[in-house]
This record gives structure tokens, C-alpha cells and sequence, in this order.
């Protein structure tokens, strides 16, 4: 059996993505799927398992078979609540959240649609917050993502409380290195827009 | 001296011993003096020109001395580390050897040579000796002098010589090491040099080549450098001993240096003290390994 | 001027492709002292021995030079075919133009020059090469087997019942081992202690087996055919002789409360005791740690209790006894030292092993592991074989095993396959079925690894007819949950998460090496993996073989087996003593080193550096008997052959034979001519 | 202690009982809290859900900030904060290459030397202070510690403490004089980062912890994390209308601390709950007053 | 550092490399890159000796003396001497001869000493062409060679 060392190939970032998915993966996560043998441990510990069509370890086989469309296409990978039971759990240090981080990221490049609108809204929602002020403004949040159609928020904005008991600043705050935070964004999105 | 020369006439009247090896004035300077009668004893003498390292006959290619009978054997500190070394390589039982130290303030380079002990007539060991006072011995006579003049001249000259390139140490050695004849007063004189029949007079295979030409008085000085590693005593002899002058002791010096800062070992008054050649660690430094 | 005959093996395409083969040859022809120079397609095939052969008798060579691949490939083929021609065998060299040339280069004229230096080189060496015959030292017929399980157990009885003597050394009070713990067998369920404990008796009965329990080995030396090794009896506080194991000692002793090594701490025993009911020997041992005694001994330094040395109508129990080592001379030394069980606990005993925090650290009660089912299980054990909680004694009505515990977990940090587990899981959910009524079993596993005879269709039967649930995938977690432990998995298979509500949860814990076996392995220098499995010489063609001539491997010493492979190492490496001890002298390589005695001088450096003490003095004397001095000899039963001696020697006094100052001056001054 | 202080965005707003709480106990506990000038959002799960780079980059601002302003470690109370800043400074010393392209997009000189703590870690860390300077002993208070996901997880990231068998919370926890119970879910997650996208999950996995503590007989929640705490407070009540069962308080780890100290509700944002955290106190003045008896 | 094959063709000169190895560890190692094809330099004559417990400092002496441009000497790593000891005593010895022959004036880059276990036969290969491309910068070693000899210029064949 060989060693991880030997397996896992560069971290990150590599220029030339390598053809097959689970070297892709591989490249960008530094984690090696095809040690994966399909104990599902990491399945069984996803608290999310019985929501999602694909559970970790499926995700897993689906890499090794190189089902880019099926996964990229799936909502499970944006399932995902990044809890870390799986990755902690892997016999083989699959690194199940990590690579399913990767896979997002990849699909979001694709220009999948995949993404159930909730969720990516309020990723795109937060993250414009952040683009604009450097830090969350949970209005702004608020209001933001309400435009961008998530609809279940209404109960936050209806919870008289937020307000009463302070829990919401009314002002955003905006930093004086916001400019620096809005570069960082611009070399990251362009950096992810290489990748493809 | 009176000391010296009282314990030689009893230990040759008493019996202990029937022959005491220490040195005498001779016509042209000290000699070596095999002392056999209790009348003789008041020969015996020890000055700064008792240059001569005496354990050298305690090796058993001398067994013309073993037949006067027990010997016993003045030592300075220097020769005695021969002595271990003798002892220690099974070459002489301690017992059967009467060892008597004598305290030591230097000696001088030649001891046919300047009586007096000068920074310029200095042998080139004594400076910085550690041994002054001999240790292990049976018999330590004499009241300890100063300690020696000047500077080790070796000492300087090595590290000249390390300064300098490899092609100038080569040329150096080749000029030095030309001048050889073979006349191996170096290996007779040596204590350490006990071998019955010399690496360098065996023909099959002949490994050195045993006449006087560069190579094989490369080979020869090379070999017997590695031969001393951890053995010399640093008396000096070999290189006083030589009649074309060639600097031998700075080869032993340097082996001895080597040894020194590779295994922390210093030649040795005492026999027990194990040799670094034929021992080893097992985390012993080995950056020049790939 | 020597006769010395030259063949170039084209080695197929394999050496002729980059060299010029005929181009050698003739070069060769060419060089003084060559009375004959050929090439031939196979060197190594009958046509190309007999070719050697031939050309020894024709030509009278009296020196034979095979210019061919590595001399660790065919030496000793050339060598034989040499003698078989009349000619001394050592006469015999390789050239080795294949591995050192012919693969390792591409240029031509490059590969071919250098092939004609190797040979040159190697005619140079055979020049100066002497007749030499092979050593032979005698064989001590006397086998120590370390270890007294079942491997150990069966490698003793095929010895002695070979004829040869055994020496059977157990750590442990009793033979039998791991196997003398488990209920019933794979895969044809007959009970363990039925089928062993004979065995112990015949050991234990046997003329030519000494046996020494609760015993360890302190040191080992020597070489094969003549190791002499020493034993540590460890004080047993009664005298094994006097002793005829009435049991009215153990009766009597006060201490009852001490957790049972023997039942996996299910049951208990006394201070004094016998592990199990069928031990042999059956003679009590005192546990000091644990006797009233000794702790007052230790305590106050005053005597106390006595009750068993009381009770003792023979007198046997001593409790002044002392370890004492005893020294035996024997030829062969078979390691049957078996396996211990992985334990899932936060603290591990060596470094980079981890615990399963996930399943609670071994703190919940009623998970157990494989070996404390067993003795449930077992008619003899804690619970006269009812499937009982250690936690409440209730009848577990749901029961879990969860395969690959420790195996198969990089995590954890054992990779390998325990090999035994899914055997024995399957044997339990059977038992556990056939002992509870309407009891259900649930097994994890990953895969079904059943390849042995009669294995497959022992778990197809768990499963048809003994109604395991087999589920496909990894437990992730498990916990207590008042009355039950929640079982966390994932099936895989149906592709659904599970929570089993379970009574009792059995862990198929991974098989580990020894602890501190490392120790051993050094004594007999045989080298382990990183698991500290021993290794064995070649994982194919000597796999109960070792590096170290007469040191052999039985069991899951070498690597996780179960009891018929055990068995069959066992016999096998028997087969290999018997076949050692079959002839009365040993051949040996005559690579050894001699002494000149004529210029030795005996400063003994060769003695500091040899490695295996085997420079001796010898005295030389005169015809009246007078001592002229004491040299350096070599004992050539202990010699290896490194020739550090030989380096060291300042006179070259000493000389290795095949590999002389002369025959390595010959080859330098070749290469370089 | 001196420590940077990294509050991230929550502590100004939806936690900001955190906040306050930890300010409270800072001082009696001698510690000194620098707020870290100019920090910036660390981006949360979005970021590095979608953007490693980017999930990467902007914690390691803030680190390379706090390296710029002398600090040798950052304190990071919110879990989620804590997690990513720890995440952003393992990656980067594991990987070259990220290490490289972030350096070069902060434009700004870093040389990851900074460390990142989170409240237990420090909380730990000042046991003895908490035991000298508890007023109130909480003997009444039986109280569940929970640590969700990001505090451990993963362990060669986090690693202070056993990822699944951790002990730190409760040796705080008992400092303070209350009891921790013996429960299943404390290293379970609650659905935190889809609690405004996917409230369904949320009250799933959130009501599965609360039955749990409540079976484990706890009268309160300990959190470390103001995702969980929104959750499980503010999300309680759609938990509780689908089981009916009585209100569990969720208590911030530096609030707990604070009423050891004697500090008042009032300081210690107890008011600003969702799920009342009346019957908390009541059991704290509970023991007060059998302390009296003694 | 050139791959065999692509050899500094401007200058003639090809070094005469002699290596004495341990028949255990680096033999059996430079078998592995035989058998595994590894291409390498082919400057280096390999003696197979027991163990570099046998190799004596003579042997370089008188390799440098018949006109080697470089020497390797090669076996078991500490701890996997098949004789367990042989290769800590080489180790001394050596230690002491290379400073000899440095302080001789002998270049130490003409000496390469390693430990080549027999699973390294890759290494094997990174030490032949290191060696062969570092003796081939440095050029022919003639100063010893060219040294006046005597009785041996008679058997200057290497035949006695």
C-alpha cells in the first residue's frame, strides 16, 4: 500500500489541472481520493446524510469514476455544513469537506446552476456585504439577500426581537482597509477564474 | 638525580630488577644507558637532553633487552604514554616492567646538541605539555621544573599548511617526502613500531614500494601515518630520528588532531583507555558520507 | 603460466544488444595467462555448462572466468559446473557485465570497453584465487522454540517427534496460547480446547521436550548449528518438582479478587493460580505483585498470610525462590511468539497508534472486543458460555460487531489486514445466534475477506442461516444511551444511514505484534517491519526462513494469521530444522580469515574490531615448551567473512581467504594497467 | 495575558452578549484585550465554500495584521472566526504554493508568525484566576457543555483539545462551580452555517442537541460559538413549537464565567436572550443562598 | 549536473573511477539499477569486497598511484551492516584517511564515500554520475601517477 507522501500529489493552485477528476481533486486538495476504499464512516457520521441524494462517500466514488457532470450538477456538494465530521473520521485522510469545498468551487466555475438559489444567494449575498464594508452588516445582509430572492429570511427581519434586544447595528461599519479587502476579492476571483 | 640514581641501585641490588634503561653523559652528548650493577647506578643522569623516548626498547623486537632480566625503564611523561600504548596493545605486561617517571621541564631538540633549554633549542612537544608529571608510574623521582619555553613550531607550520591550496600541500609533501631513503630510522626508533615483519618489507603483494622513489615513499609515509592514528605517543622520535630532516611529525599531528576533534580522544598515560581505532560509536560523525 | 578459460554470456539480447560479445571474447583471447576465450547465447543453460565443463577438461584450465550477469544470480551454478568438471569451485569468478554494464548503458563502444575491463579484472583475481574447500562445523540437534501456542506447540512436537531435542520456552505460567482462550473454530465450529489441549499434554509428556514455562529468553549467541542460548526461569515461588497441583494452595488463598488475564479481566482468579482449569504445566504460580506477602514484604519487610505455604502438604511453595538463568546449547531456533490485540484506549504503547475517541475510548461497559466474546462464549469461561453484559449480566437481544477495528485504519495507524476478523465475526454472530434465541446480530464490515477452505461458505452460512445482518460500511460514532449503546453506521449498500439501538457491541480489534518483540528480534539479529512483524528471508520462496541462518519464523510472529496457517509454518519450519539437523556437519563458504602465525605479532586490533569475537589467543611455543608469544587465531566455526580484520591488521598477518590482499591488488593494478 | 483581539463581524451585532460578557470578565480575570486596528471580515463558511483562495486570504489579513502590530497570538472568541483564521495559518504553512500567491495578493509583508486562540483555550488557560475570583459558586447550575464543530474540528488545526473526546470546556465549566452533565451531542453540529439558508436542517440538528441536554438533565447550554447560540436561542422556539418541551437557556462560556464572578445580567447581556434566561439565575441565587447556610 | 548521455563532449577526458563496494548492500544495490535499467555513467569499475569493514586505505593508495582519477567507497548504512559492525570501523578508519590525504594535498573531491543500501539502487546511480561529473570538472588526477616509481614501472602491466 502506498504511503500518502507518495500518493499525494502538489497542494493547490497548480496551473496545469491534471485531465482525470480525482487528479484534479487531488492537485487542488491536496488530499488523495483514490485512497478512498468506501468504508463510508464519513457518511456516517454527515449530519447531513439524510437530506442529501449524495452522500460523502459517494461523492468520493463519483471523483474515482470521474463523474465531473453528476457531481458538478448534484445539489449535495452545496449541502455541505463544512462540520468536519467527515474529514476528522476518514481512515485515508480523504479529507471528505475539503474536497467537496474544491468541488463547489469548481462547480461555480463550471457556471453550474446546481446550487439551490437559497444558499448561493446568501453566499453571494454575505460575500458582497463583506466586498462593500470589509465586515458583515447583518441588515445589509438582510436586505441584500432578500433582493437576491432568499425568501426564508423573512422570519429573521419579523423577529421584533433582533431589534429590541440590540442584536442588529443599524449603521454599517465600514473599515478603512476596505480597499485592500475589495483587491483581495479581485485576485481571488481572478485567481479562480484561471483555474478553469 | 641523586633520587634517581639511589632507586636504580636498589632495585638492581635488591634484585627486583636486573637492568635499569635510563641515559648517561656520553663523549658527544647524553646517550641511552642500559645500567646492569648497583655500582653503576651513579651514571644515571636526567637533563633537558634526555631526549631519547627509552620505551621503545620495551618492544618485543628488542628481546636482546628482556635477557638482561626485568627491566626496569626511566620515563618521561611523554615516553610513558608509549608505554600504555605497548601495554595496552599486548605488547609488554605491565608487570613485568619497573616503571620509573621522572618530572620533566622540556627537553631540548638534539641531545648531542645546546645543554641549555631555550624557546629556540625547545623540542617541538614540549611546550604546552600535559604530562609533566608522568602518572601510572611505579617510581616518580626528580622535583618538577618550570614548565617548558617557547611555542610548538608544528602546531604553527599544520595550520600554515592547512591555509594554503591543496596543489601547494601536494607540491610541499612531494619535495619533503623526495628526500626520503628508506633508511627506516623512522620505524626503528618508533616504540609503536613493533611489527614483526613490516607492511612495507612484504612483497606479495607489495603494496609499497620499498625503493627510494616518491611514490612509494608516498605510499609508505601515508600508511605509516594511518598505522599511528591513535597509537603515537607524540614523542617525536621518527622525526628527530630522521637523517634528511623531513618533517614526519606533522603527518602524526595531523592524525592525531583528527582523531582528536572526531572522537575526542588524547593519547594516553593509561593502558585501560581504549583506542579509537578499533572502537566506535555508533553515532559517530560521518558528514563526509553521502 | 596459468591455463584460464574466459566465457561471455550473451545473456540472450540481454548483455549481447549493447555489448560486442565476440569483440570481449577476443580481447580476452588476446590477454597473458588466457588458455581459452569463447561466447556463447546462454551460459547458464546445460548446453552452456556443459560448454564449461568441456572446455575445463580440454583446455586443463586451472582458472574459470563466466563473464555474465551478477555473480548473486550464478555464481554457485558456475561453481558447480566447475567441480563437476574437476576443477576446484573457488577457481571459479564471475564478470558481471550485465547488471554493472550491459542494462546500465546505452553507447556500444562504451558498454564493450568496459566488459573487457571487468573480465580482465576478474582473470587478474582468478590468477591469484586458491584451491578452497567448503567449512563444515559441526550441528548441535537441539532446537529452541520460542513461544508455546500453537505455532510454537506443533513446531515442538514435529521436532521432537523427528528425533530431534526441543527446548519450548512460554513466558506465560501455560502453554497453549491465544488459541487455548477461543470458544470454537473456524470454519467447522469445533471447540478450541478439545483439539489443543492434547496437543499440551503430549508436549508436556514428550522425552524429548524440555519444557520451560513462564520463561523468557535473556540472550542469544553463537551461529547456526551452534547458538548458546540462555533462559530466564522467572521465580514461581513453588518448586515445579515437589509440586503435584492438588490445587489446595490456591484454595487457601485470601487474595480472590484479581482480574483474570486469561478470561480478558471477565473473570477473576486468585494470587496464587493456574490461568485455566487444562493449563500445562498445571503447577500454581504466585503472583507477587498481587500476594499479601510480598506486599507486606514490601511494606513493612515482615511475612505475612502464608496460607498457601500452609496449605501445602508437599511443602513446594518457596517464596525465596529467585529467577535463575539456565544455559542451553542448541542448533536451530524456531520464533512462534505470537500476536497481542489492539486496544482501543486514548493511550497507546508505541507512537503513531491511535484510540478510537469515536467509540468512546474503550469506556463504555458493554463493548467488548473479539477475545472477552470468546471466553463468553466459551463453556469454560466466566459465564459457563452464556451470552452475558459485563455491565447488568442481562442477554444482549441486539448485538453489533463492527469488523476492522485498528486494521485497515490509516488513521489509527495500522494499514495492514488483520486477516482473521471477518473469519471470527462471523464465527460469533453464529454462536451468538446459536446461544440467544431470537436474538438479532448485526455486523459492519468492509469486505469479506474469506479465502481459505470452507471460509466463504462458513460466512454465507452466518448469513443464510444464522441471520447475521451484514452491513457494508464503517461505524462513525457510537455511544451510551441509558440502556443501550446508539450505533452510528452508513449501509453502503442500501445506501442509507443506520442507528442500531444495540445491547452489546463487539469490536473485531486488529492483530498487533508483540510488545517489545523488538527486544528479541536484535538478541537473534533478524530483522522486523515497521510493525514489528519479523520478517521472513523472502516473501515467496523462504517464507519461514530469516536472514539469520537458523533462526525460523511460525505464526502470527511473521504476520496476522489464523490457526491453520499457523500451523502450517509451524510445520514447515520443523521440516526445515529436521532438514538441518539432518546432516551431522554443516558446509559452510570458506570466505573466512587465517592468521599468519609465522608475523603475527598479537597486538589483537583484529580482536577489538571482529565483530563476532571469534579471534581467539593462541600461544606459540618452542619444542621445550617455552612460551615465544601469543597470537591472534581465528575460530573459523565463528568467522563470517567481513575481513575488518584483515584491514585493521597493521603487519597483514591476517589474510580473507577468496578475498586476499593479493587477488584485490591484482584487480586494481588490472583496471588500471 | 496581552492577546489581539479579533472579535470578527457577529460580536458587533447578533452577539454581541458575547462581547460584552467577555469585556465584563476580562479585567477580574487580568485580561488584556487589544483590539486589532482595521480588521476585516475573516469570510466565513461563504468564502471558503466557495473561494479557497479567497477563504484563505482574508483571514490571513487579519494575521498579517496582527503580526504588523506586534501581537504574538490573536483571540478569536467566535468559534467560526477562530476556525477559519486557524485554518488560513495551517494551510499556509502546509502549502507552498498558497503560501506564495496569498503573500503576493496581501501585498503587505507576513511571515505567519502569529498564533490563534479561541475562549475555551484561554478560558483553560485562566482557570486558577476563575476559581480565585468566583464569588458566586454555581452549585445549583447543571449545565451542558457544548463544542459543535468548528472548535475541533479538524484536529490537526485546532488540537487543544481531544476532537473527540474533549474535556476543556468542562474543566471551565466546574471552575465556575456548576456541574457539566454527561451528554451525547457536544461535539455534533447544529447546522449553523445554513441557519438563515436552510432553517429546515437547522431545527432538525439543533432540536436533536437540545432533547439531548435536556435528557442529560442540564439546565442550560454552554456555547462557544455565536452561530450555534443563534441557532439554538434564537431558533428555539421553532424547535420547542414542533415539541412542546420547556425552554432550554444557551449560555455563552465567558456569560457562565461572568455569573461565577458575581457580575450582573445586565453586564453580561443575559437580557438580550430569546429563550429567557431567568431560570438560570433563579438556580444561581439558589445557590447563592444555600452558600449562606454553609 | 549532467544525465548520462548528454556528456561534456568538448573536452576528451573520461575519468577512470574505481569503486570498492560492500558485496551486501551496495553490490546488491548497483544490481537493483542494472535490473531496473537505470543508465548511468560508465566511468566507475566496480571490486566487490565482503564488507567496507575489508576495504583497506592501501587499496585507494594504490589506485590513486596506477593512475584512478577517482575513487568510491560504498557500503551497508550504520545499523544494516550485514556484519553489524564492519562499516562503523570503515567509517573511522576512513575518517581519518580522507583528512590524510586532503591534508596531503590530495584533492577530497577525488574520494566519495556512501552508504547505498541494496534498495537504493537509484542512489547508486546519483553517486556514479555525481561522482563521474565531478572527477571529469576536476580533470585528469596524473600528479600522483606520474610520481617517479620504482621496481613497480617493471610490472606496470599489473601482471606479476
Amino acid at each position: 500500500m502506498a504511503s500518502p507522501e507518495q500518493q499525494e500529489t502538489g497542494h493547490g493552485l497548480d496551473q496545469h489541472a491534471p485531465a482525470e477528476l480525482k487528479d484534479e481533486v487531488a492537485a487542488l486538495t491536496g488530499a488523495n481520493p483514490a485512497r478512498c476504499y468506501q468504508c463510508g464512516k464519513c457518511s456516517a457520521g454527515c449530519p447531513m446524510a439524510v437530506e442529501t441524494s449524495l452522500r460523502p462517500h459517494d461523492i468520493l466514488r463519483l471523483i474515482n469514476m470521474d463523474q465531473r457532470e453528476k457531481l458538478m450538477e448534484n445539489d449535495s456538494i452545496w449541502l455541505c455544513l463544512t462540520c468536519e465530521t467527515c474529514a476528522a473520521r476518514c481512515p485515508n485522510s480523504c479529507d471528505p469537506a475539503r474536497v467537496i469545498d474544491t468541488l463547489r468551487e469548481m462547480s461555480l466555475a463550471s457556471g453550474s446552476t446546481a446550487a439551490p438559489k437559497a444558499i448561493s444567494a446568501f453566499h453571494q449575498a454575505f460575500l458582497n456585504q463583506i466586498k462593500s464594508g470589509g465586515r458583515l452588516f447583518e441588515v445589509g445582509l438582510i436586505a441584500n439577500y432578500k433582493f437576491t430572492g432568499g425568501a426564508l429570511l423573512a422570519d429573521v427581519m419579523t423577529a421584533p426581537g433582533m431589534f429590541m434586544r440590540g442584536k442588529l447595528a443599524l449603521k454599517p461599519r465600514r473599515i478603512k482597509g476596505v480597499k485592500d479587502v475589495r483587491r483581495i476579492f479581485a485576485a481571488c476571483e481572478a485567481a479562480a477564474k484561471e483555474q478553469q | 638525580m641523586k633520587e634517581l640514581q639511589e632507586l636504580a641501585r636498589k632495585l638492581l641490588t635488591d634484585g627486583t630488577v636486573g637492568v635499569v634503561i635510563g641515559w648517561e653523559e656520553g663523549p658527544r652528548g647524553i646517550r641511552p644507558y642500559f645500567c646492569t650493577r648497583p655500582e653503576d647506578a651513579d651514571k644515571l643522569v636526567f637533563t633537558p637532553r634526555c631526549v631519547h623516548n627509552l620505551a621503545t626498547y620495551l618492544s618485543p623486537r628488542r628481546s636482546n633487552v628482556r635477557e638482561l632480566g626485568k627491566v626496569a625503564v626511566v620515563v618521561k611523561g611523554c615516553d610513558n604514554k608509549a608505554v600504555a600504548g605497548l601495554v595496552r596493545e599486548t605488547q609488554l605486561k605491565r608487570e613485568d616492567v619497573v616503571v620509573i617517571g621522572v618530572r620533566c621541564g622540556g627537553v631540548v631538540l638534539d641531545p648531542y646538541g645546546p645543554a641549555e633549554l631555550t624557546a629556540n633549542t625547545v623540542a617541538d612537544r614540549c611546550p604546552g605539555c600535559d604530562v609533566r608529571e608522568p602518572h601510572n608510574t611505579d617510581h616518580l623521582v626528580g622535583e618538577l621544573p618550570p614548565p617548558p619555553p617557547g611555542e610548538q613550531r608544528t602546531a604553527k607550520l599544520m595550520s600554515e599548511l592547512e591555509k594554503s591550496s591543496p596543489d601547494q600541500r601536494w607540491d610541499f609533501w612531494i619535495e619533503q617526502l623526495s628526500k626520503c631513503v628508506r633508511c627506516n630510522a623512522c620505524r626503528e626508533v618508533c616504540p609503536m613500531c613493533f611489527c614483526e615483519r613490516c607492511l612495507a618489507d612484504k612483497t606479495q603483494p607489495q603494496w609499497i614500494d620499498s625503493s627510494p622513489h616518491p611514490r612509494g615513499n608516498l605510499a609508505w609515509h601515508l600508511t605509516r601515518a594511518m598505522h599511528q592514528a591513535g597509537r603515537c605517543a607524540g614523542c617525536g622520535e621518527c622525526e628527530r630520528a630522521c637523517p634528511m630532516d623531513i618533517p614526519l611529525m606533522l603527518l602524526n599531528r595531523k592524525v592525531a588532531q583528527v582523531v582528536a576533534d572526531s572522537w575526542g580522544y588524547k593519547s594516553s598515560e593509561d593502558p585501560a583507555v581504549a583506542a579509537p581505532i578499533g572502537t566506535f560509536n555508533k553515532d559517530d560523525p560521518q558528514e563526509f558520507i553521502k | 603460466m596459468p591455463r584460464i578459460g574466459v566465457f561471455i554470456c550473451h545473456c540472450g539480447e540481454n548483455i549481447a544488444r549493447t555489448v560486442d560479445v565476440k569483440r570481449v571474447a577476443e580481447a580476452l583471447a588476446e590477454h597473458p595467462g588466457v588458455a581459452y576465450s569463447t561466447d556463447y547465447k546462454y551460459m547458464c543453460s546445460d548446453p552452456g555448462q556443459t560448454l564449461v565443463k568441456q572446455a575445463i577438461v580440454e583446455h586443463k584450465l586451472d582458472g574459470v572466468v563466466v563473464a555474465a550477469c551478477s555473480p548473486r544470480m550464478h555464481e554457485k551454478t558456475f561453481r558447480r559446473a566447475a567441480s563437476s568438471a574437476g576443477l576446484n569451485p573457488y577457481l571459479c569468478e564471475m564478470a558481471n557485465i550485465r547488471e554493472h554494464c550491459s542494462w546500465i548503458h546505452e553507447d556500444r563502444e562504451e558498454a564493450t570497453q568496459k566488459a573487457i575491463e571487468l573480465t580482465r579484472m576478474m582473470v587478474e583475481k582468478v590468477k591469484y584465487n586458491a584451491p578452497m574447500q567448503a567449512i563444515r562445523i559441526p550441528v548441535e540437534k537441539r532446537a529452541l522454540v520460542i513461544g508455546g501456542g500453537i505455532a510454537g506447540i506443533q513446531a515442538a512436537l514435529d521436532l521432537a517427534d523427528g528425533g530431534a531435542e526441543v527446548v519450548l520456552v512460554e513466558k506465560e505460567p501455560s502453554i497453549g496460547g491465544h488459541m487455548s482462550q477461543l470458544s470454537e473454530t473456524f470454519p467447522t465450529l469445533d471447540c478450541s480446547q478439545c483439539i489443543l489441549t492434547p496437543r499440551m499434554v503430549e508436549v508436556y509428556q514428550h522425552p524429548r521436550i524440555k519444557l520451560l514455562t513462564f520463561s523468557e529468553v535473556e540472550n542469544v549467541e553463537g551461529y547456526i548449528g551452534n547458538f548458546t542460548v540462555q533462559i530466564r526461569r522467572k521465580a514461581r515461588s513453588v518448586d515445579e518438582d515437589l509440586c503435584n497441583g492438588c490445587g489446595d494452595c490456591i484454595a487457601s488463598c485470601p487474595v480472590k479478587k484479581i482480574p483474570s488475564e486469561f478470561e480478558c479481566g471477565l473473570g477473576k482468579r486468585t494470587a496464587i493460580y493456574v490461568p485455566f482449569p487444562q493449563a500445562v504445566p498445571n503447577t500454581p504460580t504466585l503472583d507477587r505483585e498481587n500476594c499479601t506477602l510480598f506486599k507486606s514484604r514490601a511494606k513493612t519487610g515482615k511475612d505475612a498470610c502464608m496460607r498457601c505455604q500452609k496449605a501445602c502438604q508437599r511443602g513446594a511453595i518457596n517464596y525465596n525462590q529467585q529467577d535463575r538463568i539456565e544455559e542451553f546449547k542448541v542448533g536451530a531456533i524456531v520464533v512462534a511468539t505470537g500476536f497481542q490485540l489492539y486496544k482501543i484506549t486514548k493511550e497507546q504503547p508505541r507512537p503513531g497508534i491511535s484510540g478510537y475517541g469515536e467509540y468512546g475510548y474503550g469506556t463504555v461497559p458493554d463493548v467488548i472486543d473479539g477475545l472477552q466474546f470468546e471466553r463468553l462464549a466459551s463453556a469454560s469461561g466466566p459465564t459457563a458460555g452464556k451470552i452475558l453484559r459485563p455491565s447488568d449480566g442481562k442477554e444482549p437481544k441486539k448485538i453489533v460487531f463492527l469488523q476492522c477495528i485498528g486494521s485497515r485504519d490509516c488513521a489509527k495507524g495500522i494499514e495492514y489486514c488483520s486477516k482473521i476478523c471477518c473469519m471470527y465475526t462471523a464465527k460469533h454472530a453464529m454462536l451468538y445466534r446459536h446461544k440467544v434465541h431470537g436474538g438479532q446480530a448485526y455486523v459492519f464490515y468492509m469486505d469479506i475477506r474469506a479465502n481459505g477452505k470452507g471460509y466463504d461458505e462458513f460466512v454465507r452460512r452466518a448469513i443464510e442461516e444464522d441471520g447475521a445482518k451484514y452491513l457494508r460500511g464503517r461505524v462513525s460514532k457510537l455511544y451510551r444511551d441509558g440502556e443501550v449503546i446508539k450505533v452510528h453506521g452508513f449501509d453502503t449498500l442500501s445506501s442509507e444511514p443506520v442507528v442500531i439501538d444495540a445491547d452489546m457491541v463487539v469490536l473485531a480489534t486488529a492483530m498487533r505484534a508483540q510488545p517489545n518483540i523488538e527486544a528479541l528480534a536484535q538478541k537473534l539479529s533478524v530483522s522486523y517491519d515497521k510493525h514489528a512483524f519479523l520478517n521472513e528471508a523472502h516473501p515467496k520462496l523462504r517464507p519461514v526462513e530469516t536472514n539469520t541462518a537458523g533462526v525460523f519464523l511460525a505464526g502470527a510472529v511473521q504476520a496476522p494469521r489464523d490457526i491453520p496457517d499457523s500451523v502450517a509454518m509451524a510445520s514447515a519450519a520443523a521440516a526445515k530444522v529436521l532438514d538441518l539437523f539432518s546432516a551431522d556437519e554443516l558446509e559452510r563458504e570458506p570466505t573466512i580469515a587465517k592468521v599468519d602465525a609465522t608475523i603475527c605479532t598479537g597486538c589483537f586490533h583484529c580482536e577489538r574490531v571482529c565483530p563476532y569475537g571469534a579471534v581467539e589467543h593462541k600461544e606459540i611455543r618452542d619444542r621445550k615448551g617455552n612460551l615465544i608469544k601469543v597470537i591472534a587465531d581465528v575460530n573459523p566455526g565463528v568467522c563470517q567473512g567481513c575481513g575488518t580484520c584483515v584491514a585493521t591488521c597493521p603487519s597483514k598477518s591476517v589474510e580473507l581467504q577468496g578475498f586476499t590482499d593479493s587477488q584485490v591488488f591484482a584487480e586494481i593494478n588490472a583496471l588500471m594497467g | 495575558m496581552k492577546l489581539g483581539y479579533y472579535p470578527g463581524c457577529s460580536m458587533h451585532g447578533t452577539a454581541r452578549e458575547f462581547d460584552e460578557s467577555l469585556q465584563a470578565i476580562a479585567k477580574p480575570l487580568g485580561l488584556e484585550l487589544t483590539e486589532l486596528d482595521d480588521w476585516s471580515c475573516c469570510g466565513a463558511t461563504s468564502a471558503h465554500a466557495t473561494n479557497r483562495l479567497l477563504g484563505v486570504a482574508l483571514p490571513a489579513r487579519n494575521l498579517a495584521l496582527a503580526e504588523q502590530q506586534g501581537f504574538k497570538d490573536v483571540f478569536a472568541p467566535c468559534a467560526a472566526c477562530y476556525s477559519r483564521l486557524a485554518t488560513a495559518r495551517h494551510e499556509m504553512q502546509e502549502d507552498a504554493k498558497l503560501d506564495a500567491k496569498v503573500k503576493e495578493i496581501l501585498k503587505r509583508p507576513f511571515s505567519n508568525s502569529v498564533g490563534v486562540m479561541n475562549i475555551v483555550e484561554v478560558l483553560r488557560g485562566l482557570i486558577p484566576q476563575i476559581k480565585e475570583q468566583a464569588v458566586q459558586p454555581l452549585s445549583e447550575l447543571k449545565v451542558a457543555c457544548y463544542y459543535g464543530c468548528l472548535l475541533l474540528r479538524p484536529a490537526e488545526i485546532t488540537g487543544f483539545d481531544d476532537a473527540e473526546d474533549p474535556s476543556s470546556m468542562e474543566d471551565v465549566t466546574r471552575a465556575t462551580g456548576a456541574t457539566p452533565v454527561e451528554w451525547r451531542m457536544r461535539t455534533e453540529c447544529c447546522g449553523g452555517s445554513f441557519s438563515l439558508s436552510r432553517t429546515g436542517s437547522v431545527v432538525r440538528l439543533g432540536r436533536a442537541v437540545i432533547n439531548d441536554a435536556r435528557a442529560a438533565g442540564a439546565n442550560a447550554i454552554v456555547v462557544a460559538c455565536p452561530m450555534c447560540h443563534s441557532n439554538l436561542d434564537f431558533r428555539q422556539q421553532a424547535m420547542g413549537q414542533r415539541e412542546g418541551a420547556t425552554e432550554m437557556p444557551i449560555l455563552y462560556l465567558p456569560q457562565l464565567v461572568g455569573l461565577a464572578l458575581g457580575l450582573s445580567p445586565q453586564t453580561l447581556g443575559l437580557k438580550r436572550h430569546f429563550v429567557s434566561t431567568q431560570p438560570v439565575l433563579e438556580l444561581v441565587a439558589a445557590g447563592a443562598a444555600k452558600g449562606e447556610v454553609k | 549536473m549532467s544525465d548520462n548521455g548528454n556528456k561534456q563532449h568538448d573536452n576528451s577526458f573520461e575519468p577512470r573511477i574505481t569503486a570498492f563496494v560492500c558485496t551486501w548492500c551496495t553490490y546488491t544495490g548497483a544490481d537493483l539499477a542494472g535490473t531496473s535499467r537505470l543508465q548511468m555513467e560508465s566511468n566507475v569499475r566496480i571490486i566487490r569486497l565482503p564488507c567496507t569493514g575489508r576495504i583497506d586505505p592501501l587499496f585507494i593508495i594504490k589506485a590513486f598511484e596506477r593512475g584512478a582519477d577517482g575513487v568510491i567507497v560504498s557500503g551497508c548504512h550504520p545499523a544494516d551492516c550485514h556484519y553489524t559492525a564492519g562499516n562503523y570501523h570503515a567509517r573511522r578508519r576512513f575518517t581519518v584517511f580522507r583528512e590524510l590525504m586532503d591534508f596531503i594535498g590530495i584533492d577530497a573531491r577525488r574520494l566519495t564515500f556512501s552508504w547505498v543500501s541494496a534498495s537504493e539502487g537509484t542512489k547508486w546511480k546519483e553517486i556514479v554520475d555525481e561522482t563521474t561529473d565531478r572527477v571529469r570538472a576536476l580533470g585528469p588526477f596524473t600528479a600522483y601517477h606520474n610520481l617517479a616509481g620504482g621496481a613497480e614501472e617493471a610490472m606496470a602491466g599489473g601482471v606479476q
